[in-house]
């Protein structure tokens, strides 16, 4: 239910899979939320690194939660380069009920910004630029600085 | 031995060291030029646990890393 | 950007064609909600009907909504038979921010539950029954009650 | 003369009357024995703009609907 894919997402793809994967299973309500990389301040991509059993612990977290009400979460994320105008991420939430889509959507997507153990690069002229000030330091950060 | 690895931007090789617990690890990456601005904003996990205790014990063969902030999506 | 087909959506089609729209445009943020018929108390199909003058002006007020956040609204839906396991409403929201559109969509599609003029019924051999008990009386209903 | 349709589910034809304003038209309608049942669950426009005054002026070609509950989706 969590997928990691080198560059770009192929939106439509996913998409189609996904969609395919919950007709059958008769989930009446399917809400998806894609994030696009914007073309601002001069980026020619933005670039991702992951670090991948934290990242697949946190989401186990949200796939049980998300149980409890009879509904199921999906995501996909790039790793590496992803240019302006593609995709880096794609979450879902599929249940029986509208309501407990939509919530359980929001909720996941900012608990994955503010926890998900991704960094994220602004890519110019070739080279990876930190971003730093769009991050956020995660739950329990400065524990090392004595 | 502990295993120690630097995420994201940090941009450091991953390095063995010893120490008993994450107190001591912390006194040992203080003295590293290259660690200190980036240790009051990691977040830590020992094999692959978020903790919050300078207390956590380390043993031999376990897998520190350090996390700076993070912006997915 | 109301679009209304007979019959069940191409919900992979309109997923593509919108993802290409808005793209294109920068819209960093994307979210979508599908409506798909469960296979529940022994119906083959869903049935819809559709008023469509006020649908559109309807409509109309949540693009003018959508736009004085810097968002747009799409929406589809059906009229006429969707069967078990095929979708029969689709809508999405545009934002260059992500908690805009996840909050638009929320709110957009309460509404649409509460004030778009469409009937639904349910199809069991081949017969048309108006699904009264899931129905909302629209907002001054009974004013010729007298 | 006021044209008046049916929406949804009341399955009747639309049809054609003489009314000034909502209130007499809705003592004609209370007449239609098919009507009764759902008078007290619709709602109402005129020319295509819902409306909650029963004084609302009709006049000629004006257009009315009648909307039972509605379930989108």
């Amino acid at each position: 239910m969590l997928e990691i894919y080198p560059g770009e997402l192929e939106v439509e793809a996913i998409f189609s899979r996904w969609y395919a994967w919950g007709a059958k299973r008769n989930f009446g309500a399917w809400v998806t939320f894609v994030g696009t990389v914007r073309a601002e301040g001069g980026i020619e991509a933005l670039s991702f690194d992951i670090y991948e059993p934290l990242l697949r612990s946190w989401f186990d977290g949200w796939q049980q939660r998300a149980q409890e009400v009879g509904a199921v979460v999906r995501m996909a994320h790039s790793r590496g380069n992803v240019p302006v105008h593609t995709s880096s991420y794609m979450a879902a939430v599929f249940s029986p009920r509208r309501r407990v889509a939509l919530e359980l959507l929001e909720a996941f997507v900012e608990d994955f910004k503010a926890n998900a153990p991704i960094w994220k690069y602004d890519v110019r002229n070739g080279e990876r630029i930190y971003a730093k000030d769009r991050s956020q330091p995660l739950a329990g950060s400065g524990l090392l600085d004595l | 031995m502990v295993r120690v690895e630097f995420l994201g931007p940090i941009g450091k090789e991953a390095m063995e060291v010893e120490a008993k617990d994450l107190r001591e690890l912390a006194q040992i990456l203080k003295a590293d030029e290259q660690l200190r601005g980036w240790l009051k904003e990691c977040a830590v996990a020992v094999n692959d646990r978020l903790v919050d205790d300078l207390d956590t014990k380390l043993h031999d063969g376990d897998r520190v890393v350090l996390l700076p902030p993070v912006c997915g999506g």
